[in-house]
């Protein structure tokens, strides 16, 4: 099992928090990941290190189908993100783009910012302490997407054969 | 058969007898809408990352510039071009200035039973007439551009029963807020919400679609109607015919029914920053404001327009308030100044842009600044999302706008009226 | 006042525009917009630029809009004096109220190349390889500003005085 | 020896009876306007210099119209900050979205003939038209004026254009003044004042004067006058007795005069990227454009949308090509609903806007990318004015802006 820090958040984080608006046309996520978390934590960008992982509530990513929200978290190295539900279309943009998105119920409740916990994604165990929790497995069809690191590199293994 | 509008339509683009709750299948989309919040990407994604660039089906597509429009600056300026010069190249419909996406799709291309997929959450507006819209990234987006394929994961259905009318000065956009200030923003999520009964076959078109325009925001995957003479009327006015005519079969699996009696719903507001807390306009208590909105693909149609005319006529709004009003399409713009709605705004003081998303997505037009409240027409009001992230939003109906901007703070409109 | 100097060189009809972006116009403070100076033409300008560098430009130079901006910006980067061959009028005013030199020659924008070194002296004269242009001096009543530091002084003064 | 029209306006604000160019003198300032790109650097000014109130609250301006509607979160701060200087110091006219300030400061009553206005807007030359002498001032010298009601100012010579004959069918206004700064260069009036007189001016609106006057600070110019007659007495809701006489002397002096036969002009536009860079249209005819703008303090006014709205009657705004048009005023826009020009500009394919300045500032309302091309009718062509250096920027009348869109490419208005 891998060791990640921890960034907890709340229920009801939106995409909008996430990724504002006014740099959703900035040309490149790489220029846009800067902004990430913006309007709740200041310099989340220079903060968070590859591997760590966010723990959240409820309803995950609700609001617009904005893709930058899912790609701002991956392209700064954000390992998974934990929660107790996800909204429908950041979950799917989140797969898609090979973030895994892991629906744990109890995780939100057992844990504070900075704790260090760790994940098998492979199994769908997070270990939190001396407690070990499981993960909702994903749907079969999403899992093989999921390892193919995203629905592009799915579809680019599709042509292929 | 007990099958559900939406899994009728899901079972007919799997080419499937049926289907059910649950289940994954692949689907043929039958069309696929993309705008300027996350076009620019999917064509970077198309161009560098597909071992075969292709498109399935050009006619399928349509690109709609309609959030950051006219562009404020030049990397928004470049992503525009972006788009355009990739539809210019394919043969893609284009629209770039003509109306917020959702409007110009209900007016130009959605037909009853189709499957849509926008790279836009509020796609599940199309539910106004029947068809199974639901937004989706732009990594789906692009797969479906390139395959004409995708999956779905069938949702259940949660079924509203809408009885009674309306009171003077209650909208249906009072309603959607009740609902999801009942239900919860994740009370429908990975479902659909139907919308049923004589209150809803009471609604005109323009009426259904703030409805179903809001589903998402209960976390739905779409929002819809059963198709009927109305939106029969309405595809004929613009041109369409329907693709089929689902019903939801009597003996369809819902997994809740919810009743709600038209009659006993007030005037409400979502309060900052979340769309389901949601209190009467008189319990909001001694709130002022600095900016009002009405427009967006949710209010921004001749309903609005016209209720917050009547409103504003003869009258101005407070002194340092900014109002604002963006017809939703140039459509419904033309229409306006026709029936003389743009004098009366122009009169009252307010600001009359050009058809866009404007301050609902808060990228562009009419960001509000620090420490600044805004009530607003829009789809959502979480935090930040209409310009600095100290700034408050809360949604109202375009009646309770209107009054708001007069009064400079939030009121029922028929507080100021009286 | 002697100024000894570096020179950047720079065409005819340098506009407010080029001076300062609109775009950049409405930020808090000259020091968030001095970064964008010259921008639209040399992006590398303004971080090129040192305290004490002359600025040497063909005609009309500030032509366009009223923002005072932008000498603020070029007085901000330090820059010891601008010599054009003229100056557009508005510009004029805005440099002497806020104490930015301005010094106009026919010859010198044309003899001098980026690089050079040159000394200023005001109201007297310029050199330049060992050559020395003549200069006029400035209107008394633009020299009392200069003198004061620029108008907000010049008023400060005067309203002092009334107390 | 006799006196030309700014000398008479001077020597009336002074109480003199004589003044000579190059004269320094301390005029009483009669109006002053600040927008709100400038209105917290105004502020700032004024309080540093150690001002306790305001000279005369009532001849202050105060105007939101560039950063309207707003496009940045800290466009708001200048609002607030505009709206917090005005209570303080008991300013009353302020205009928030209510249009571009040089068209609401004559259109709303605050400019009379004979007036000395100074604003924070190298266009305050616009006011010329009706016979003002009104000039762009930094911010620091406008708030040295609201705290003393005065301005040395140096008396400027004059170049008298003269303009007879009557013009071309689809040549405008802005045909005559792209012209003369092109025949001036843009520093050919600097420091002077422009006066403009001849048959073919007697017989512009006041409209097309504006535009002219608008744009003559583009040759450099203080000034851009036109002495009024019985239109600008009706413009200003006076009688012809009631304006104090500026018109030039006969024996007036002037630093130069030209003179233009109105039958020879042709439409124009200033090429990319200076405004003295003038090209008949049929030598440009042709070039592709990505983006048409009509709108801005030059031409953003009823007759110049009318005039769009006839060459696009009935056609379309060519495919991948935006045409944006922003009324100059909340009473232009008014105006332009009622006569159903709204209407038509929407049914081409326009994007009609909210009044304000839009485009023209740069900040908002279309900014381009790397490569475009724009005909625009506004007054300034600079690089990176509308985007990144590499956007080409043609100046050119309505008519030549609203034809050009049809086609996609620049052209010739057939009218």
């Amino acid at each position: 099992m891998e060791k990640s820090k921890v960034w907890k958040f709340n229920h009801n984080v939106d995409t909008d928090q996430i990724i504002p608006s006014q740099y959703l046309l900035l040309p490149t996520i790489e220029e846009m990941k800067a902004y990430t978390f913006e309007p709740l934590i200041k310099d989340f960008a220079k903060q968070v290190q590859p591997g760590d992982v966010i723990i959240a509530g409820e309803n995950f990513g609700c609001g617009s189908s904005r893709e930058q929200a899912p790609r701002v978290l991956k392209e700064l190295g954000v390992r998974a993100v934990i929660a107790g539900s996800f909204a429908r279309i950041f979950f799917r943009n989140a797969i898609n783009i090979g973030l895994p998105a892991i629906i744990c119920k109890e995780a939100y409740d057992k844990v504070k910012q900075d704790d260090v916990v760790e994940l098998d994604m492979s199994e769908g165990l997070l270990k939190i302490g001396d407690e070990t929790l499981t993960c909702t497995r994903l749907p079969e069809y999403m899992q093989t997407i999921l390892n193919a690191g995203g629905l592009i590199e799915f579809l680019n293994k599709e042509e292929v054969e | 058969m007990r099958m559900t509008i939406s899994e009728k339509i899901i079972a007919s683009a799997a080419g499937l007898e049926k289907v059910s709750a649950g289940e994954i299948h692949t689907v043929n989309v039958d069309r696929l809408m993309s705008n300027d919040g996350t076009t620019h990407l999917a064509i970077d994604m198309y161009n560098t990352l597909l071992k075969k660039p292709r498109i399935a089906d050009k006619d399928k597509l349509v690109f709609i510039i309609d959030h950051n429009m006219p562009a404020d600056n030049p990397k928004t300026a470049a992503a525009h071009k972006k788009m355009r010069d990739f539809a210019r190249e394919h043969g893609i419909a284009f629209y770039e200035g003509k109306g917020v996406c959702h409007q110009i799709m209900m007016e130009e291309y959605v037909r009853s039973g189709e499957l849509i997929f926008g790279a836009d959450s509020h796609t599940c507006t199309y539910g106004a007439l029947g068809a199974f819209g639901t937004g989706v990234g732009n990594t789906d987006f692009l797969y479906a551009m390139v395959t004409g394929k995708s999956w779905v994961l069938v949702p259940p259905t949660l079924r509203f029963h809408l009885t009674g009318k309306f009171r003077e000065g209650v909208y249906p956009r009072d309603l959607i807020l009740t609902i999801i200030g009942d239900i919860g923003a994740d009370g429908a999520t990975y479902k659909v919400m139907e919308f049923t009964g004589e209150g809803a076959k009471a609604m005109n078109i323009n009426e259904r679609m703030v409805l179903a325009n809001m589903a998402v925001e209960a976390g739905a995957k779409t929002g819809i109607f059963e198709p009927d003479e109305a939106a029969l009327e309405y595809l004929e006015n613009h041109g369409r015919k329907p693709k089929y005519l689902f019903k939801s079969d009597p003996d369809a699996v819902f997994e809740k029914e919810y009743h709600y009696d038209l009659s006993k719903i007030e005037p409400v507001v979502a309060r900052p920053d979340n769309v389901d807390d949601v209190v009467s306009v008189d319990e909001v208590g001694d709130v002022k404001i600095n900016q009002g909105f009405i427009g967006s693909c949710n209010s921004g149609r001749i309903e609005e327009l016209r209720t917050a005319a009547s409103i504003l006529k003869g009258k101005k709004i407070a002194d340092g308030v900014r109002l604002l009003i963006s017809p939703a399409s140039n459509t419904v713009y033309l229409q306006a100044l026709q029936e003389g709605l743009m004098d009366i705004f122009i009169d009252a003081g307010a600001m009359i842009m050009n058809s866009n998303c404007s301050v609902c997505w808060g990228g562009c037009q009419g960001v509000i600044g620090e420490g600044e409240v805004l009530i607003s027409t829009g789809t959502r009001n979480f935090k930040g999302r209409a310009g600095h992230k100290d700034s408050k939003v809360y949604l109202a109906s375009a009646a309770t706008v209107a009054a708001s901007a007069l009064a400079g703070k939030i009121v029922r409109a028929d507080r100021v009226i009286a | 006042m002697k100024i000894k100097g570096k020179v950047w060189v720079l065409g005819d009809d340098i506009d407010t525009d080029i001076i300062i972006p609109t775009e950049y116009l409405a930020m808090k403070s000259i020091h968030d917009m001095k970064q964008y100076a010259f921008s639209p033409l040399r992006p590398e300008l303004a971080a090129s630029i040192r305290p004490g560098d002359i600025i040497v430009a063909g005609k009309n130079f500030g032509c366009g809009s009223s923002r005072e901006q932008a000498p603020e910006i070029i007085k901000s980067l330090q820059v010891g004096c601008v010599i054009a061959k003229s100056f557009a009028r508005i510009f004029y005013r805005n440099a002497i109220n806020n104490g930015l030199l301005l010094v106009e020659h026919d010859l010198l924008p044309e003899l001098v190349t980026e690089g050079e070194d040159i000394t200023v002296s005001v109201g007297e004269y310029i050199e330049h390889k060992d050559k020395r242009y003549d200069l006029s001096p400035l209107p008394t009543n633009l020299m009392e500003i200069i003198a004061a530091g620029g108008l907000v002084e010049a008023m400060k003064k005067k309203n002092s005085r009334n107390d | 020896m006799g006196y030309t029209c700014i000398e008479k306006i001077i020597m009336k604000n002074l109480g003199q009876n004589h003044v000579r160019p190059n004269d320094i003198v301390t005029v009483n300032v009669d109006r002053v306007m600040i927008h709100d790109i400038f209105v917290p650097f105004v502020a700032d000014k004024f309080e540093e210099m150690g001002f306790e109130k305001i000279w005369d609250p009532e001849k202050v301006v105060l105007i939101y119209d560039h950063l309207v509607p707003t496009s940045r979160v800290e466009d708001v701060r200048h609002f607030q900050i505009g709206d917090a200087f005005a209570a303080k110091y008991g300013i009353k006219n302020v205009h928030r979205g209510d249009g571009i300030c040089h068209q609401l400061m004559p259109e709303a009553d605050y400019v009379k003939p004979g007036d000395v206005v100074f604003g924070t807007d190298s266009h305050t030359t616009t006011y010329g038209s009706i016979g003002a002498f009104s000039s762009g001032v930094g911010y620091t010298e406008m708030a040295a004026i609201l705290g003393t009601g005065q301005l040395w100012v140096k008396v400027p010579e004059t170049i008298r254009v003269t303009i007879d004959g009557k013009l071309p069918a689809g040549v405008m206004s802005k045909d005559v003044i792209l012209r003369l700064i092109g025949d001036l260069g843009a520093d050919g009036a600097n420091y002077k004042a422009l006066e403009f007189a001849g048959s073919a001016v007697d017989s512009m609106s006041i409209a097309s004067r504006m535009t002219i006057a608008n744009m003559s600070v583009e040759a450099g110019a203080k000034a851009g006058l036109f002495a009024p007659d019985e239109k600008v007495a009706e413009y200003c809701g006076v009688s012809i007795e009631e304006i104090p006489d500026i018109s030039a002397d006969e024996n007036a002096k002037y630093a130069k005069e030209i003179r233009y036969k109105a039958e020879e002009l042709v439409p124009v536009v200033a090429c990319p990227s200076s405004v003295d860079k003038i090209k008949p249209v049929t030598e440009v005819e042709g070039t592709p454009i990505d983006q048409v703008f009509i709108g801005s303090c030059t031409n953003g006014r009823l007759e110049d949308l009318e005039i769009a709205a006839k060459i696009l009657e009935g056609k379309k705004v060519a495919d991948y090509v935006k045409l944006i048009v922003t009324p100059a005023s909340r009473e232009v826009y008014r105006q332009a609903s009622e006569a159903g020009i709204l209407e038509t500009l929407i049914k081409a394919g326009a994007i009609v806007t909210h009044p304000g300045c839009g485009l023209c500032c740069g900040r908002s309302g279309g900014i381009l990318s790397e490569g475009e091309r724009v005909v625009a009718t506004n007054n300034r062509n600079f690089l990176g004015r509308m985007g990144p250096s590499s956007v080409e920027i043609y100046l050119s009348s309505p008519a030549v802006a609203a034809a050009s869109a049809v086609s996609g490419r620049i052209a010739l208005p057939a009218l």
